[in-house]
C-alpha cells in the first residue's frame, strides 16, 4: 500500500519543528457579529433587493418634493383631478401617464385639453389640485418619520420594559406582565382615539398613539430572551465578577438581544405605518395639507372609481414600502435569529 | 350567524335591485341606523323620513314643500289675529291597530314632547315662543292642559299660537307634531317605539322588521287602513346601512340597491356626472364660517372679520372642490326656500353680500391688522371629521393664508360632539358650521344671531340687528310683506356691515336612484322623501 | 469473515457561506457481520458526517457527496433514490443518536413512536405491531411496559429514553446498527447500563454496529475493531487491541496519552497543541502535521497513504515509511506497548 | 389542575376588573358631550346628566356604574336611544364573530398550509411565492383590498353579492378582506416554526426510521410547529372576533367593530364600556383557551400545568 | 498537612428551589465540607445532584436557603457592603462549563479578559489594562493577537482557557471550576487541566473542581466529595476513595467508569447502587462520620460500625 510512484527522498523524512503557538493562530479573517450577519443577510436576494428599493424610497422621499415643479401643499383647485401626464410618455397610450381618464361607461376623457391646461403633473393631482407627485413623496417622508420615530419609541419602551420584567423576575415580573395583559385589553382604540383628541393636532400625538400600545409585543419577546439570557453563563460570569446590574443588562444581555430587537423594530416599521393609515381610515390622521401615505390612499379611496391613480400609486407606494420593509425584516430575521442558524 | 334566518325573505334576489322594482319593492340604502321612531323624541333627518312614510300629521309637505291636509280634514281655519288655528280631522282615519285617529292623540303628543322629562330634543325647541303657554308648561308653571292645543271634539283641534306665525301650517308637517296614540303609548310604556312590533301606524306604510335603533336592515310595507293608498305603486321597501359612499355607489351599481344615501364625496359622484342615475336637490342648507368675537380682538375687528369673507373663493370651493352641485352662498337665508304669497323668493338676486373680491379683502386686513395693532395671526379653526369638511377647511386654510399674509389657520377637524362641545363652549377662533331649517321661513337662520340666541356661540352682537329681529318677530308679524323687508334689512346688516359670519355655499344633496324611478318626492323640511308618491317605470 | 458495509474512498463537501468545508476527504473502512466497530476522533473530525451518509441523513440543501461508494447488499447507497433509501432505513440500517432527550418527538406517544417503524417496514397490523413493541420495551429493560407505552417522551428520564430510542432502532432486526454518540449525554451510571445493554442485544439479533464516540473508555469496552479519525480520514484502524497497545498515528498518540490513567498521578498530561484543521482550506500535506510533534518535513507536502502494520492494522503515517526516522512515542504509550509486546510474546 | 383552574380565573377576574375601571378613567378624559344635539334645552340636558348620573363626580359615577356592571347591567346607549347596552351588543357581536371566526378559520389553515410548504421547500419558488403571498397579504391596507375586491370581484364580475348580510354567501368577501391578515401571520410563523422543528432530532431519526416525507411533515413537524403558532394567534382570533371597522362598513356588516368606533366618536359612554368589558372578557378567555390548547397540543405543558 | 488552613467552611448549606410550590427540589440539602488552602477538591455526583448548585450558592449566585459559607473567616452570605462585595469577589471566581455560553458573544476577547479589570479598577492607564490581557492570554497560552477577535472564532479549548484568563484577571485566591472540560474534546481536556494545574503551583490558587469524569477528578484533586441527591455521600482524600470506596453509592459509581484499556473492561464487573439498602429508621440520625482519619460517609450510627468493620480487615 505504501509503494506509490511518487518521489520520496531521504531528507524529506527529517523533523521539522512544529511551532505549536503558531498552530493556535486563526486563519480566517476576524469578523464580528455584524460583519457576519451582513454575510447571511447578502445572501438573501429579496432582502438585498428591498434594501436597495428603500434606500432608493427613503432617497426620492427627500429629493421627491424638490423635483416636483409643485409645492406639495399648493392647492390650485382648477387644476384639480387631473390624470397623470409626463412628458414625453404622454404619446404611449399604454402607459398611464399620457393625461387621459377613463370613465365607467368606457369613454376616454382628455382633462388637460378639455380645461386648457398646458402644465405636466406626474402623478396627477388631488382633489384640490395639489401635485400629487409632490405629495406623495412628501407623504412618504411624513409616514417614515411617523414609522421609524414610533418604531424607535416602541424599542426604547419594550426593550426597557421587558429587560426590566425579566431580569428581576419574581413580584416585579408578575406586575409587570399583568400591566402589559391590562394594556393589551384595552382596546387600544380608545387610547388612540383619546390620544388624538386631547393633544393638539398633528404627527406627534399620532406617534404618541401609535407608540403608547405598540411596545408591549417588544416587550413580550424581550422578557422571554431576558429569561433565557440571564441564565446563560456569561452573565453569570459577569455577575461572580461583581459588575453591576444596570451594566449586566446593557453590556451583556441586551447586546445579545439585537438580532431579536432589531427584528420586531423592522417588523413595527409596516405595522405603524398601516396603523397610520388605518387612523386616516377613521378620520383620525394628519390633519389637512400635510399628508401621509395614510391619508393619501384614504383620500384616493374615496374616489378610487372616478381618479383610480389617486388611489393606485399612494396604494403602490404604501404597499411597496411595507412589502420592503417586511422582506427586510424577514432577512434579518434569518440572518440575526441565532434561532435560525445552522 | 345572525343575519342567516333574517335573510330568508332576501334570499332569493340577488340582483335585488331590477327584480326589486318589477316587483314593485324599492331597496334603499341609508348611511345610518334609525335613531328611534318615537315621533316625539326623533331628531335625526332618516328618523324623520322614516316616520313621514309610515305616520302622518295634520299636514304633509308635497312635492313642492307646500303643506297639504294629511290628518286634517282640509286646511286651518285661521282667526284673525291670526293666532288661532282651528283644524279639522278627518273623520274614519285609523291606526294601524284599528283605533281611530283622534285630535286627542295630538293634543297627547304635544304635551308629551314639551315636558322636559321626556327629553324630546325638539319639543320645546319647537313650542317656546310659538305655542300659546308653551314656556310656562315647560317650566312647569301650568299645568300640560293650559297648552295651547285643545281637543274641542273627537275630530277638531284648536291650537293656540303666541304670536302670528306665517308658516304654521307648514311647521305642522313636523315630525314633532305628529299624532300619537295615546292608549298605545302608555300601554307600551318604556316598550314604546322600542321595535316595529311596538309601534302604530297611520301613514301609507308600516314599519316591518326593525328591531330597534342599532338595526341595520329593516323594511316598510303598505299600510292597508291608510286613507290615500289608491295610486301608491310601491308596496314594499328594503332599507339597509351602508356607511361607506364608494360602497353604497358599489351595490348601486351592480344594482342591489335602489336609492342610495346621500352622497358627498366628489370622487363618487364624479363617476355617475350627466347620467340620468343621479337625482340632485337643492337643499335648504347653508355652510359658513362663524368667526368668535368673544375674546379675540382680531375677529373683533371687522375689516379683519371681511377680510377673510372675502377671501374664500366660493365659485372654486362649488366647481373645483365640492363639484357636487352646490351653489356660492353670498347670503345667510338660502335661495329656493322661502317663498311669499305670490311665490316669490325671499331670496333676490339683488341682496346679495360678501362677494369674494381678493384685492379688497387684503386691502382690508392690513387696515384690519393695524387698527389691532398686530402683524401675524394665528387662529384655530375647528371643523368636522367628515371628508368634506376636511376637505372644504383645507380649502379654505389656502385660500385664507395665501392671500392674507400673516395669517396662520390651524386646522382641527373633530368628531360632531368634539365640534358641538367647543361650539357651546365658544372654545374656537373659527368654527366651519352649517344650518338646516327647522320650518319655512327665513327666521329659522334670521334669528341665530340675536344677541345671546341659543344657537348664536360667537358672541356677535347689534343692537340695531336685535332690534330689526325683534320689529319682525313681534311688530310686524301679521305684515308680511313689510316682515320680509326688514328681514332683508337684517341680513343686510349681519353681512354687509358687520360681516359676522362667512357664508360659504348653499349644498345640494345628491342621490343615486334607479332610472325606473319616477316622483320619488324630496323634502326640505323634516322626513327627507315620501316614497308613496313613486312611481315605477315599466 | 462476511463485509456487510463498504464505505469507498467516500468525499463529502458542505457549501456553506464560507466556502466549501471538505468534511469527508476519502474515507474507506469496512463493517464485518456482527462486529463492533468504534469510530473515535476529535470533535468535527467527521465521524457523524460519514455515518450520516450511510443513512443519507445528510441536509439535502447544502451537502453533496463528492465520490466514493457506500456499498451496501451489493447497492451503493450514494446513489439511491428516496423512496428506495426509505425502504432500507429504520429496517436494514438504524440509527441511535447522541442526545435521548431531543431524539423523541414530544408530542406523540412513545408506544406509537416505536410503533411506526414496525407498521412501516413489516407490514403488519396494528395490534401486532403493539405486541411487538411491548415485546422490545420490555426487551430494553423498561418496567410496565403496558403503563409506558401510553406516556410521553417528556414522562421518561434520560436514560429510559435512550432505552427508548434503541427500542426503535432495533425495531426491525436491522443488519447495521449505527449509534452516533449514544451515551455521551448520559450518566456513568446509565452509560454503564445502556453499554452493557447494548452488547446485549447485539449477541441476540447479531446485529453489525457502528459506535462513534470520543471516550476512549467507551470504546475499550464495546468496540472490536477502532478506526481513528482526524481532519476528515480515518488515520489508522486496527482491532481494539492493536489501537490502544500498538498505536502508530502521532494523533493516536496524543488521544490516549492525554487520558489520565489512574495511578499516574503527578506527571502532566500530554497535550495535543494546536486546534483541528479547518476543513474549509485543508492542508496540503498531512492534516495533523501543524500538530505533530514528530512532523517530517514531508507532513508538510504530501497526504500520507495507509501503511499495513498487520492484516488488520493500518496507518496513515509517514513515520511507518521505511525511510522515516525512528521515533519515542510519548511515555504512557510506551507503557501501554511494553504491556503489548509481553502478551504477543506470550502467545 | 382545578386549582390552576380556579386561579386562572381569579386572575382573569382581576385583570378584567383594572382594564374595565382604567377604561372608565380614560374615557372620560375624551372631550365632547355625549348629548349630541343642539337643539335641547339646558333643563334637558340637566334632566339628562341627573338620570345617567353623569352629574356626580367622576369617582362616585366609577362605583355607581361597577356595582351596575356587577349586577349585569351594562347601562343605556345615548346614541342609540336609550337602547340597553346588553341588547346592543348581542345584536352586534353574532355578526363580527361569525365573521371573525370563518376568517380565523380560513387565515389559519391556508396560513399555515403555506408556510408548511414553504418550510418543506425552503429555498425554492414555492417558498418565495408564499413568502410574497404572506408578505403582500399583510401589506395592502386592508380597506384598499376589501374595496379592490368588492368593486371587481362583486360590482364587475358578480360573483358575490356587494353588500349586505343576509345570508352565507354574503359573508364570503368579508372573510377573504379579513383572513389576509392571519394568513399572512400564519403563514410567516409556521414557516420558521417548521423549519426548525424540521432540523430537530426527532425529525432526524424519524427519517432514521424510514418515514416518508409526508409522515414525516404531517405527524411529526406540525403539530410540533404549532405550539409557538397558537401564542400569536390567539390575541389576533380576538382582534378579529371584535370586529373590524374596515371590513364591516365596507361591506355593510352590521357588526361591532363600526359600532364600537363611532360609539367613541359620539361619546357614547356606556356603549363604549359594555364594548370594552366584551372586548376585555374575549381577551383573558382566549388567553386561557390559549393556554389549554398549549396543553394539548403540547403534552409536556399538560403535565405542567396539572400540578 | 495536619495544620492546613481552612479557606473556605461550607456548614449545613441547604438550596431549596421553588420552596413553598408544589416543584419544591431540595438541589442542596445540608452539606458540611470545609477547603483548604492551596488543595483541589473534587465534587462528583451524577447529574442533577446539586454539584452546580453548591458551587453557585458558594458563590452567591444564589441566597442560600440556610446554612453558612465562610470564606476567609467572614460569612459569605448575609447583608455586606458594596466594598466587602468587591472583595468577595475578587478573592473567588469562576469557571464555566460551556465554553461558547461561557463568553458574551458580542465582545471582544479583550473586553472579556479585562471586564474584572475594569470592574476592581485594577489599571489605571488604557496600556495597563491591554499588558495585563496580553500578560493573560499567554499565561492561558494563547499571543496577543487573538485579543482583538471575538469568541466565537475559537475552538472550545481556546474559548474555555479565555474563561480562565478572565477569572484570573482579578486575582483571586479561590476558583470554582464548575465542569470546565466535560464539553470538550478529549484531546483539548488536557490543555485545560494542564493548565489549571500549573496555575495552582504558580499562583497557589484552591479549586472546587466540579465534574463527573471521574478519572479527570482523580488526577486533579487532592480530596474528593461525592453527591447524592443534594447530600455529600463520601468525602476523602482521592487515593483512599478510589481504593476504598465505603459508601455503596461511591462504589456503584467507581465501578461504572469505563477505563481506556480493553484488557481492563473485559473484567470490569459493575455494582449497582439500591438506596433502598439503608433501611434508615424514623428520625435515625444520619449525617457524614468520619470511618477513617479523613475519610467520611453519609451514614447513620449503626452503618458507621458496619463500615469501620469492614474497613478494619
Ligand atoms: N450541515 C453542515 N453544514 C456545514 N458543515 C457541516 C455540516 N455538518 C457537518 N459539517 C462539518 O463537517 C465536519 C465534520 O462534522 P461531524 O459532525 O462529522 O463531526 P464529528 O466528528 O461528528 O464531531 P462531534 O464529535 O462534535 O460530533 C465539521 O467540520 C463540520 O463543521
Ligand atoms: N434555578 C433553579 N430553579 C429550580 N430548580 C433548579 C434550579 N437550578 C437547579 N435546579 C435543580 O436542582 C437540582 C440540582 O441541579 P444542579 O444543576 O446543581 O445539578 P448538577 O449536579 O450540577 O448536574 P449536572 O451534572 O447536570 O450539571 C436539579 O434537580 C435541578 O433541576
Ligand atoms: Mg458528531
Ligand atoms: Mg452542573
Amino acid at each position: 500500500m505504501a509503494d506509490k510512484d511518487m518521489k520520496l527522498t531521504r531528507d524529506m523524512f527529517e523533523p521539522v519543528s512544529v511551532n505549536t503557538t503558531k498552530s493556535e493562530k486563526i486563519e480566517k479573517p476576524s469578523l464580528n457579529f455584524w460583519q457576519d450577519s451582513w454575510l447571511r443577510v447578502r445572501k438573501n436576494k429579496a432582502a438585498i433587493v428591498s434594501m436597495v428599493i428603500l434606500v432608493l424610497i427613503v432617497l426620492m422621499a427627500f429629493i421627491g418634493p424638490l423635483m416636483s415643479p409643485y409645492e406639495y401643499d399648493k392647492q390650485n383647485a382648477s387644476h384639480s383631478n387631473l390624470p397623470p401626464r409626463v412628458q414625453g410618455l404622454e404619446d404611449i397610450s399604454w402607459l398611464p401617464f399620457d393625461g387621459t381618464l377613463e370613465k365607467k361607461d368606457g369613454t376616454i376623457v382628455h382633462p388637460y385639453e378639455d380645461r386648457n391646461i398646458e402644465n405636466y403633473y406626474w402623478f396627477g393631482t388631488d382633489s384640490l389640485g395639489r401635485d400629487l407627485f409632490a405629495r406623495i413623496w412628501q407623504g412618504t417622508q411624513i409616514s417614515l418619520l411617523i414609522a421609524v420615530v414610533a418604531a424607535l419609541l416602541d424599542m426604547l419602551i419594550g426593550v426597557t420594559f421587558g429587560a426590566v420584567s425579566g431580569y428581576f423576575g419574581g413580584r416585579i415580573d408578575n406586575l409587570m406582565q399583568r400591566i402589559i395583559e391590562v394594556l393589551m385589553g384595552i382596546p387600544n382604540l380608545i387610547i388612540v382615539v383619546l390620544m388624538i383628541l386631547v393633544l393638539p393636532p398633528g404627527i406627534i400625538p399620532i406617534i404618541i398613539a401609535l407608540s403608547i400600545t405598540g411596545w408591549v409585543g417588544m416587550a413580550r419577546v424581550v422578557r422571554a430572551q431576558v429569561l433565557k439570557l440571564k441564565e446563560q453563563e456569561f452573565v453569570l460570569a459577569a455577575r461572580t465578577l461583581g459588575e453591576s446590574t444596570p451594566k449586566i443588562l446593557f453590556k451583556h444581555i441586551i447586546p445579545n438581544m439585537f438580532g431579536v430587537i432589531i427584528i420586531n423594530t423592522m417588523f413595527s416599521i409596516p405595522n405603524a405605518i398601516f396603523f397610520e393609515a388605518f387612523l386616516s381610515f377613521i378620520g383620525l390622521g394628519l390633519p389637512e395639507k400635510e399628508a401621509s401615505l395614510g391619508t393619501l390612499v384614504e383620500a384616493g379611496f374615496r374616489s378610487m372609481l372616478a381618479f383610480p391613480y389617486q388611489m393606485i400609486i399612494p396604494a403602490i407606494m404604501i404597499s411597496l414600502t411595507m412589502v420592503v420593509f417586511n422582506m427586510i425584516a424577514d432577512g434579518l430575521r434569518d440572518a440575526l435569529d441565532p434561532k435560525m442558524r445552522d | 350567524f345572525g343575519g342567516g334566518d333574517k335573510g330568508a325573505s332576501g334570499d332569493g334576489d340577488k340582483k335585488g335591485g331590477d327584480k326589486a322594482a318589477a316587483s314593485k319593492e324599492l331597496r334603499v340604502l341609508e348611511s345610518a341606523e334609525v335613531h328611534g321612531m318615537d315621533s316625539v323624541m326623533a331628531q335625526d333627518s332618516l328618523s324623520f323620513t322614516m316616520l313621514n312614510n309610515v305616520n302622518e300629521g295634520l299636514y304633509r309637505l308635497n312635492d313642492k314643500q307646500e303643506p297639504i291636509p294629511g290628518v286634517a280634514d282640509g286646511m286651518p281655519t285661521i282667526s284673525d289675529d291670526k293666532k288661532t288655528y282651528t283644524v279639522k280631522l278627518k273623520q274614519d282615519l285609523k291606526w294601524s291597530n284599528g283605533d281611530p285617529v283622534t285630535a286627542h292623540d295630538f293634543v297627547f303628543a304635544w304635551q308629551r314632547a314639551l315636558l322636559p322629562e321626556t327629553k324630546s330634543p325638539y319639543g320645546p325647541y319647537m313650542m317656546i315662543g310659538k305655542i300659546a303657554n308653551a314656556d310656562k308648561v315647560y317650566k312647569k308653571k301650568v299645568k300640560p292642559e293650559e297648552l295651547g292645543i285643545k281637543a274641542k271634539d273627537d275630530y277638531t283641534l284648536e291650537i293656540t299660537l303666541v304670536k302670528p306665525l306665517d308658516y304654521f301650517t307648514s311647521l305642522l308637517t313636523f315630525q314633532t307634531f305628529y299624532p300619537q296614540n295615546k292608549k298605545f303609548v302608555e300601554e307600551k310604556g318604556k316598550d314604546f317605539a322600542k321595535n316595529s312590533d311596538n309601534l302604530v301606524f297611520n301613514g301609507p306604510y308600516k314599519l316591518t322588521d326593525w328591531n330597534g335603533p342599532t338595526d341595520s336592515e329593516w323594511g316598510m310595507e303598505l299600510n292597508e287602513s291608510y286613507w290615500n293608498n289608491k295610486e301608491t305603486t310601491i308596496e314594499k321597501l328594503k332599507f339597509n346601512v351602508s356607511k361607506d359612499p364608494q360602497a353604497s355607489a358599489n351595490a348601486f351599481s351592480a344594482g342591489e340597491a335602489d336609492i342610495s344615501p346621500r352622497i358627498g364625496d366628489s370622487g363618487v359622484l364624479s363617476q355617475y356626472e350627466g347620467t340620468e342615475d343621479m337625482l340632485s336637490f337643492l337643499e335648504p342648507s347653508l355652510w359658513w364660517l362663524k368667526m368668535n368675537q368673544k375674546e379675540n380682538k382680531a375677529l373683533q375687528n371687522e375689516n379683519i372679520r371681511r377680510a377673510i369673507a372675502l377671501t374664500v373663493d366660493k365659485k372654486s370651493l362649488v366647481d373645483d372642490v365640492l363639484k357636487d352641485g352646490s351653489i356660492v352662498a353670498d347670503f345667510i337665508v338660502p335661495k329656493e326656500f322661502a317663498k311669499d304669497e305670490n311665490g316669490e323668493d325671499f331670496r333676490t338676486d339683488e341682496n346679495n353680500f360678501l362677494k369674494t373680491n381678493k384685492e379688497e379683502a387684503k386691502k382690508l386686513w392690513e387696515t384690519g391688522l393695524k387698527e389691532v395693532g398686530i402683524k401675524e395671526l394665528e387662529l384655530v379653526m375647528v371643523d368636522q371629521d367628515t371628508e368634506t369638511a376636511k376637505k372644504t377647511a383645507s380649502f379654505i386654510k389656502d385660500q385664507l393664508e395665501t392671500n392674507l399674509s400673516g395669517l396662520t389657520l390651524n386646522v382641527q377637524s373633530v368628531p360632531y360632539p368634539v365640534r358641538l362641545d367647543r361650539e357651546d363652549n365658544q372654545d374656537y377662533d373659527i368654527l366651519m358650521g352649517g344650518w338646516g331649517p327647522d320650518y319655512q321661513d327665513p327666521m329659522t337662520y334670521m334669528d341665530l344671531w340675536v344677541t345671546d340666541g341659543g344657537q348664536n356661540k360667537m358672541s356677535y352682537s347689534n343692537p340695531k340687528f336685535d332690534a330689526l329681529i325683534k320689529k319682525a318677530d313681534v311688530d310686524l308679524a301679521t305684515k308680511p310683506a313689510e316682515r320680509w323687508k326688514t328681514l332683508q334689512e337684517a341680513e343686510k346688516v349681519l353681512l354687509e356691515e358687520d360681516a359676522a359670519v362667512a357664508p360659504l355655499y348653499q349644498r345640494t344633496a345628491n342621490f343615486l336612484v334607479n332610472q325606473k324611478i319616477d316622483n320619488l318626492v324630496h323634502h326640505d323640511l323634516g322626513g327627507e322623501f315620501s316614497y308613496f308618491w313613486a312611481k315605477i317605470e315599466e | 469473515m462476511e463485509k456487510i458495509l463498504e464505505v469507498k474512498d467516500l468525499e463529502i463537501s458542505f457549501h456553506t457561506f464560507g466556502g466549501e468545508v471538505q468534511a469527508i476527504r476519502g474515507v474507506s473502512f469496512d463493517l464485518i457481520k456482527g462486529e463492533t466497530l468504534a469510530i473515535v476522533g476529535e470533535s468535527g473530525s467527521g465521524k457523524s458526517v460519514t455515518t450520516k451518509s450511510i443513512m443519507r441523513l445528510l441536509p439535502e440543501s447544502n451537502s453533496e457527496i463528492k465520490g466514493g461508494q457506500i456499498l451496501f447488499d451489493g447497492k451503493d447507497l450514494a446513489k439511491l433514490k428516496d423512496k428506495q433509501m426509505q425502504g432500507i432505513r429504520g429496517k436494514d440500517i438504524s440509527m441511535i443518536f447522541q442526545d435521548p432527550m431531543t431524539s423523541l418527538n414530544p408530542t406523540i406517544k412513545i408506544g406509537k413512536q416505536i410503533m411506526e417503524p414496525i407498521i412501516k417496514h413489516q407490514n403488519v397490523g396494528k395490534a401486532t405491531a403493539k405486541e411487538r413493541a411491548l415485546e422490545l420495551l420490555r426487551l430494553v429493560g423498561i418496567p410496565n411496559p403496558e403503563q409506558r407505552f401510553q406516556q410521553y417522551p417528556h414522562q421518561f428520564s434520560g436514560g429510559m429514553r435512550q432505552r427508548v430510542v434503541i427500542a426503535i432502532a432495533l425495531a426491525c432486526n436491522p443488519k447495521v446498527l449505527i449509534a452516533d454518540e449514544p451515551t455521551t449525554a448520559l450518566d456513568v451510571t446509565i452509560q454503564a447500563q445502556i453499554l452493557e445493554l447494548m452488547k446485549d442485544l447485539q449477541k441476540k439479533i447479531d446485529t453489525s454496529i457502528i459506535f462513534i464516540t470520543h471516550d476512549l473508555g467507551v470504546v475499550a469496552n464495546v468496540a472490536d475493531r477502532v478506526a481513528v479519525m482526524y481532519g476528515g480520514k480515518i488515520v489508522e484502524v486496527g482491532t481494539v487491541d492493536e489501537v490502544f497497545y500498538n498505536p502508530k498515528h502521532p494523533y493516536t498518540w496524543g488521544l490516549i496519552s492525554s487520558m489520565p490513567s489512574l495511578d499516574a498521578k503527578d506527571e502532566a498530561l500530554y497535550a495535543i497543541p494546536g486546534t483541528p484543521p479547518d476543513l474549509l482550506n485543508p492542508p496540503k500535506g498531512d492534516a495533523f502535521a501543524p500538530r505533530n510533534a514528530y512532523a517530517m518535513k514531508i507532513d508538510l507536502e504530501e497526504q500520507p497513504p495507509m501503511f499495513k502494520v498487520s492484516d488488520t492494522h493500518y496507518a496513515a503515517t509517514w513515520l511507518l515509511h521505511p525511510d522515516a526516522p525512528k521515533v519515542e512515542p510519548p511515555e504512557a504509550v510506551k507503557r501501554r506497548m511494553k504491556k503489548f509486546l509481553s502478551e504477543q510474546e506470550g502467545k | 389542575m382545578l386549582r390552576y383552574l380556579v386561579q386562572r380565573v381569579i386572575y382573569m377576574l382581576i385583570t378584567l376588573f383594572v382594564v374595565v375601571s382604567a377604561t372608565f378613567f380614560l374615557m372620560k378624559i375624551v372631550p365632547g358631550t355625549p348629548f349630541n344635539s343642539e337643539k335641547l334645552t339646558d333643563e334637558q340636558v340637566e334632566i339628562m346628566n341627573r338620570e345617567y348620573g353623569l352629574d356626580q363626580p367622576v369617582p362616585v359615577q366609577y362605583l355607581n356604574y361597577m356595582a351596575k356592571t356587577i349586577q349585569g347591567d351594562l347601562g343605556y346607549s345615548f346614541q342609540f336611544n336609550n337602547t340597553p347596552v346588553t341588547e346592543l351588543l348581542s345584536e352586534r357581536v353574532g355578526p363580527s364573530a361569525f365573521l371573525g371566526f370563518q376568517a380565523m378559520l380560513v387565515g389559519t389553515i391556508i396560513g399555515i398550509f403555506l408556510g408548511v410548504v414553504a418550510a418543506l421547500k425552503q429555498n425554492t419558488w414555492v417558498d418565495y411565492t408564499s413568502t410574497f403571498v404572506a408578505v403582500v397579504g399583510k401589506s395592502i391596507p386592508s380597506f384598499i383590498f376589501a374595496g379592490l375586491m368588492q368593486y371587481y370581484i362583486a360590482v364587475k364580475l358578480g360573483w358575490f353579492p356587494v353588500m349586505f348580510w343576509e345570508g352565507y354567501e354574503y359573508s364570503i368577501l368579508p372573510t377573504i378582506a379579513l383572513s389576509m391578515f392571519p394568513i399572512s401571520i400564519a403563514a410567516r410563523f409556521m414557516r420558521t416554526e417548521m423549519i426548525d422543528v424540521l432540523n430537530s432530532d426527532y425529525i432526524t431519526l424519524a427519517k432514521a426510521k424510514g418515514a416518508s416525507y409526508l409522515q414525516i411533515s404531517v405527524k411529526h413537524a406540525l403539530r410540533n410547529a404549532l405550539i409557538p403558532v397558537v401564542t400569536v394567534l390567539g390575541p389576533l382570533a380576538v382582534g378579529l372576533m371584535t370586529g373590524s371597522l374596515v371590513v364591516e362598513q365596507i361591506y355593510s356588516v352590521p357588526g361591532i367593530g363600526e359600532q364600537f368606533v363611532s360609539s367613541i366618536l359620539t361619546n357614547d359612554y356606556p356603549v363604549i364600556m359594555g364594548t370594552t368589558i366584551l372586548f376585555a372578557a374575549l381577551f383573558v378567555f382566549v388567553t386561557l383557551l390559549v393556554d389549554i390548547l398549549y396543553g394539548i397540543i403540547d403534552p409536556r405543558i399538560r403535565l405542567a400545568g396539572g400540578k | 498537612m495536619e495544620q492546613r488552613e481552612k479557606l473556605l467552611e461550607i456548614k449545613n448549606l441547604k438550596q431549596y428551589f421553588n420552596v413553598g410550590k408544589p416543584n419544591m427540589v431540595k438541589a442542596v440539602d445540608d452539606v458540611t465540607f470545609d477547603i483548604y488552602k492551596g488543595e483541589t477538591l473534587g465534587l462528583v455526583g451524577e447529574s442533577g445532584c446539586g454539584k452546580s448548585t453548591t458551587g453557585r450558592t458558594i458563590i452567591r449566585l444564589y441566597n442560600a436557603t440556610d446554612g453558612e459559607v465562610i470564606f476567609n473567616g467572614a460569612n459569605v452570605h448575609g447583608k455586606k457592603s458594596k466594598k466587602e462585595l468587591k472583595d468577595f469577589n475578587r478573592n473567588m471566581q469562576m469557571i464555566f462549563q460551556d465554553p461558547s455560553a461561557s463568553l458574551n458573544a458580542r465582545m471582544k476577547v479583550s473586553d472579556i479578559i479585562a471586564e474584572g479589570i475594569d470592574i476592581h479598577g485594577l489599571a489605571k492607564t488604557k496600556q495597563e489594562r491591554m499588558d495585563m490581557v496580553y500578560d493573560l492570554l499567554e499565561t492561558v497560552g494563547l499571543n496577543r493577537e487573538h485579543a482583538n477577535r471575538y469568541p466565537h472564532e475559537f475552538s472550545g479549548g481556546q474559548r474555555q482557557r479565555i474563561g480562565i484568563a478572565r477569572a484570573l484577571a482579578v486575582q483571586p485566591q479561590f476558583i470554582i471550576a464548575d465542569e470546565p472540560i466535560s464539553a470538550l474534546d478529549v484531546s483539548i481536556q488536557a490543555q485545560v487541566v494542564n493548565l489549571m494545574k500549573k496555575l495552582q503551583k504558580e499562583k497557589g490558587l484552591t479549586y472546587l473542581f466540579i465534574a463527573h469524569d471521574l478519572s479527570m477528578v482523580k488526577y486533579i484533586s487532592d480530596r474528593i466529595g461525592v453527591m447524592y441527591f443534594g447530600k455529600l455521600v463520601e468525602l476523602a482524600s482521592s487515593d483512599e476513595l478510589y481504593e476504598n470506596p465505603i459508601h455503596p453509592y461511591t462504589q456503584s459509581l467507581l465501578s461504572a467508569i469505563p477505563l481506556p484499556d480493553p484488557e481492563s473492561e473485559r473484567t470490569r464487573k459493575r455494582k449497582v447502587y439500591n438506596p433502598n439498602i439503608h433501611d434508615y429508621a424514623e428520625g435515625e440520625d444520619v449525617k457524614m462520620r468520619e470511618v477513617t482519619p479523613g475519610h467520611f460517609v453519609y451514614c447513620s450510627e449503626a452503618e458507621l460500625k458496619q463500615y469501620q468493620a469492614i474497613h478494619a480487615k
